[in-house]
C-alpha cells in the first residue's frame, strides 16, 4: 500500500517530456518533488504563474508569490506572471496538457466530486471545475477509501459533481485505474496489494485483466 | 495631457458606497488584496453589500474583517476554503453565497468590463453550476452560457501606478485585480508605489489608466502569508 | 462653408475634459489639432494605444508606432500600449466616452454607413461597426453632400449599414445637426450658411428651429 | 526546467503548412507582421489558404506577397483599403472575402485560444455581419452571436522572445499577435531579438510561451512604414 509520496511518485510516470501540467492541491503539490532531472516540464498554478518552482528558502519567501494552495513558492528562469482571466485562457483553451486533482469520489463512468458536502463542508470549486471540463488528460490522485473505510470509486457519485465523464485515470494508494467504457479497469497493483484487496475496496464495476502487474516505482 | 486619477487617499477614493451596493475586490486569497481599501469599507461599516472576490480572506484579515461585522449579505466567489466564521454564516443562512468556478468568475469580470454580455465555457456543466443556465453543443460538447459581471465599485491593488490610473502589478499578486479594474463602474486603485507620469514604460502596464477612475497611495501594507513554505537554508 | 479643418474646430468644441476620445481615419484626425491646451483628454487609437501624442520630428518616425490610420505618431507621458483585444475591450466596454467618425451616409433614424459600395468599393468595417455599436456619443464628421451634390443625410441609407440608430449629433460644412425623434434637428449654421442652404442639402427630415445661431469658432 | 521551443530557422518553423490550411498573421497593416514567414510561405509557394488577418498588406509586401502568387483561397479581414490586387481579386471573385469588425476578429481569436465557443457582442446588428447570426437582447440591447477562430498555423512577429517561447512586442506592434498566439493550433513565432532564459522579467511578459509552438530569430526586417506623418524638425 502506498502513502501519499507514494501516490505522488507513481503519479510522476504520468507526465511526460513537454508538458505542461497543472497540479491541485494536497497529494497532486507532491507530485512536483519526483519529475526526473532533465524532463522538460512546466508546472502552472492558476492564481498566476507559469515555470513554478520550489519552495523559497527560508527567510526569502515572497508574500506576492504563491501558488493557487497559497503556499509561498519561487519561480524558474523563463517563468511567467498572468492574470486570472489569461490563467484559465491556457486551461480552458487546452494549452495546459496535464491536470492532477485529488477527489472525495470518482464515478465509472469518469464524473468527479470534490468541492462540497451538503450542509457539512463548503470551500467552493476554485478551479477544478475548469481544469477538469477543459484538460484533455486528467489523472486522479487519491485514497481509495474514505476515514469511515468505504470505496471513493463508486458506481456514481452521491456528491455534488465537479465535473462529468472527464476523469481518465485515477491513482490511489491501492492502484492504477483507468475509467472506460462506464467501468474501471485495473491496471496496476501497489506494492504488497492483492486484486482482492482492490476489489473489495473498489465499489463501482472493476474490470480485473488476467494478469496486473504490480507498480515499478 | 494624461487625464488625472489621483485622490488623496483613500477616504476619498471610497467616497459614494453606499448600503447594498455590490463591489468587486481583487486578490487570491491573501495576495494582491485591497488592504487600505478593505479597512476603509470597515470603518465607513457599509451594509448589506455584495462582494464579488475570489477568496473571502481569513477569520480576522482580507474580506474576513467585513464578514466579523455582518457587513456582507451575499459573496460571489469560488473558494471560500479558509474561513471558519464564512462557513458558520454561510452554514447558518446568515450570509448568501453564490460558488462559481473560478476561471469563469475571471472570464465573467472580463466581460464585464468588455461589453460582452455573455459567454460560453464548458466549466460547470453537469453540475449545481449549470442549474437554470442555457446549455448548447459546440463542437459536440456541452457548454453553459455564463453572464457578465460587474460592479459599482471594484477595489484593486497594484504594485506600482501614476496619476493616470496606469498599473503594474507584481508576480500572483496580479490575479483578478486587471478584470475586476475593467468591470467596477467607478475603480479604487490603491498602489504601493505612485510614480510619477511617464516612468512606467507604456509597454509594461498592465492595466491600462482608462480602466481607473481613482487612484491613491496606500500605506501599512501587511501583505501577510497564509502558508508559508520554506527550504531549509542548508539544502 | 466650413473647409475640413473648420468641421474639425467645431468638433472639438464637443470634446470635454477628462474624456477618452477615439477620432477615425480623415477629417477626425484633425480634431486633435484644436483641443485647447491644458485640456485633459486622452486619444485612444484602436490598434493599440492610449494617450497618442502629434506625429513625430522628421527623423524619429518609428515603424512600430503608429495609429489605426497607419500614419506615425508620438506617445505621451503616461501613454499605455496594448492588444487589440484589449482595445476593443476599452471601446465595447464604454470605457471610450467619444468616437468621431467620418460617413458616406447618415440618415435621420441615426443609422450610418460608411465602409462599403456594392460592386464598386470595399475598404473594409475596420474598427467602425465596435465603435458605432458602443460608445455612448458618437458624432459625425463629413461634408453634408457627396461629389455629386447629393446629400449625405437621408430617410434612410441606401449604402450598406455600419450600425443603427447610433449616430447623435452630424457635424458638416454647413451646419451642426442633431439626431433624435427619427429626424435630424438643426443646431447651428456655419458661418455664411444659411437655413436655406442647409435644408436643400438635407434628404431627410429637417426639424428647424425658430432661431438657429451661427457656429462659433 | 523550461520547455524549449527553438528552432533553427524560417524553414524548420514554417515545417508542416500544406496546400489547404488555415494560417493566422499577426499584424495590423504592416506593423507588426511576421516578415519573415510570410516570405517563406511564399517561396514555399503553399496554395489555396485561408488567411485570417486584419489586413492584407499592400501590393508588393506582407500579405500582398501570397495575393500575388494567387496563394491565398479566402481572407478573412476587417480593412484591406490599402491593396489594389486584393480589391481586383476580390471584384473579381477569384478570392473569398469574409470582412468582419476588428473588435470581434481580435475577441473571436482570443475566445479561440482561450477555450471559449462563442459570445454576445453588439459590433455589426443590424448590418450584413450580422445576416445568419443569432440576434438575442441584453440589458434591452440586441446583441450577436459569434464564434471563435482557430487556425493551423498562427504567425507571429515579436520584438523579444527567449526559448522557452515568451515573447515581448513593441509599442503598437503588439496589436493582433497575442490572440493569434494564443489561437494557433501550431503558433510560429518570429522575433527581432532572442534573448537567453531568464532575460524577460517574468512580469513584463505580453505571451507567455504555452502558447507557442516554435520560436526563431528573424533576420532583414524592413519594417516598412505605410504613411510617414512627420512634423518639420524646426517647428
Amino acid at each position: 500500500m502506498l502513502d501519499k509520496n507514494g501516490i505522488a511518485t507513481r503519479i510522476a510516470q504520468e507526465v511526460q517530456d513537454g508538458q505542461y501540467v497543472n497540479l491541485g492541491i494536497g497529494i497532486p503539490t507532491l507530485v512536483a518533488n519526483h519529475i526526473p532531472n532533465g524532463m522538460n516540464v512546466e508546472f502552472q498554478s492558476e492564481n498566476g504563474i507559469l515555470g513554478m518552482g520550489p519552495f523559497p528558502f527560508e527567510g526569502s519567501e515572497d508574500a506576492d508569490l504563491i501558488n493557487a494552495g497559497k503556499q509561498t513558492i519561487t519561480a524558474l528562469p523563463g517563468a511567467v506572471y498572468f492574470d486570472s482571466a489569461t490563467s484559465f485562457a491556457m486551461i480552458r483553451g487546452r494549452h495546459v496538457q496535464l491536470t492532477v486533482l485529488g477527489a472525495m469520489e470518482v464515478s465509472s463512468t469518469g464524473d468527479i466530486a470534490n468541492w462540497k458536502i451538503p450542509g457539512k463542508m463548503v470551500k467552493g470549486m476554485g478551479g477544478a471545475m475548469d481544469l477538469v471540463a477543459s484538460a484533455d488528460n486528467i489523472v486522479v490522485a487519491m485514497m481509495h477509501t474514505n476515514r469511515a473505510g468505504e470505496s471513493k470509486l463508486l458506481p456514481q457519485c452521491s456528491l455534488p459533481l465537479t465535473g462529468v465523464a472527464c476523469v481518465k485515470r485515477v491513482v490511489t494508494n491501492l492502484a492504477v485505474i483507468d475509467i472506460k467504457d462506464g467501468a474501471f479497469h485495473l491496471v496496476e497493483r501497489a506494492p504488497g496489494v492483492s486484486v482482492e484487496d482492490i476489489k473489495s475496496a473498489t465499489a463501482g464495476k472493476l474490470i480485473i485483466p488476467d494478469s496486473v502487474p504490480e507498480m515499478n516505482l | 495631457m494624461a487625464i488625472s486619477k489621483l485622490v488623496s487617499g483613500v477616504e476619498t477614493a471610497c467616497m459614494g458606497v453606499e448600503d447594498g451596493m455590490t463591489f468587486m475586490l481583487g486578490g487570491f486569497g491573501l495576495c494582491g488584496i485591497p488592504e487600505n481599501c478593505i479597512e476603509e469599507l470597515v470603518r465607513l461599516g457599509v451594509k448589506d453589500v455584495t462582494c464579488i472576490s475570489n477568496n473571502a480572506g481569513v477569520d480576522n484579515f482580507g474580506l474576513g474583517r467585513l464578514l466579523q461585522g455582518h457587513q456582507i449579505r451575499k459573496m460571489i466567489s469560488s473558494y471560500v476554503g479558509e474561513n471558519d466564521e464564512f462557513e458558520r454564516q454561510m452554514l447558518s443562512g446568515e450570509l448568501e453565497v453564490d460558488l462559481i468556478p473560478q476561471g469563469s468568475l475571471a472570464e465573467r469580470c472580463r466581460a464585464g468590463g468588455a461589453g460582452i454580455p455573455a459567454f460560453y465555457t464548458p466549466a460547470g456543466f453537469g453540475t449545481e453550476v449549470a442549474e437554470g443556465k442555457e446549455v448548447r453543443d459546440f463542437d459536440g460538447k456541452p457548454h453553459i452560457l455564463e453572464s457578465a459581471l460587474t460592479s459599482d465599485f471594484a477595489f484593486v491593488k497594484a504594485w506600482r501606478g501614476d496619476e493616470a490610473g496606469n498599473l503594474v502589478f507584481k508576480a500572483t499578486a496580479r490575479n483578478f485585480n486587471p478584470m475586476m479594474a475593467m468591470a467596477g463602474k467607478i475603480t479604487v486603485a490603491e498602489v504601493e508605489e505612485l510614480v510619477p507620469l511617464g516612468t512606467l514604460d507604456p509597454n509594461e502596464i498592465h492595466t491600462p489608466g482608462i480602466f481607473v477612475q481613482r487612484i491613491f497611495q496606500g500605506d501599512s501594507y501587511e501583505k501577510r502569508i497564509e502558508q508559508r513554505t520554506v527550504r531549509p537554508l542548508n539544502n
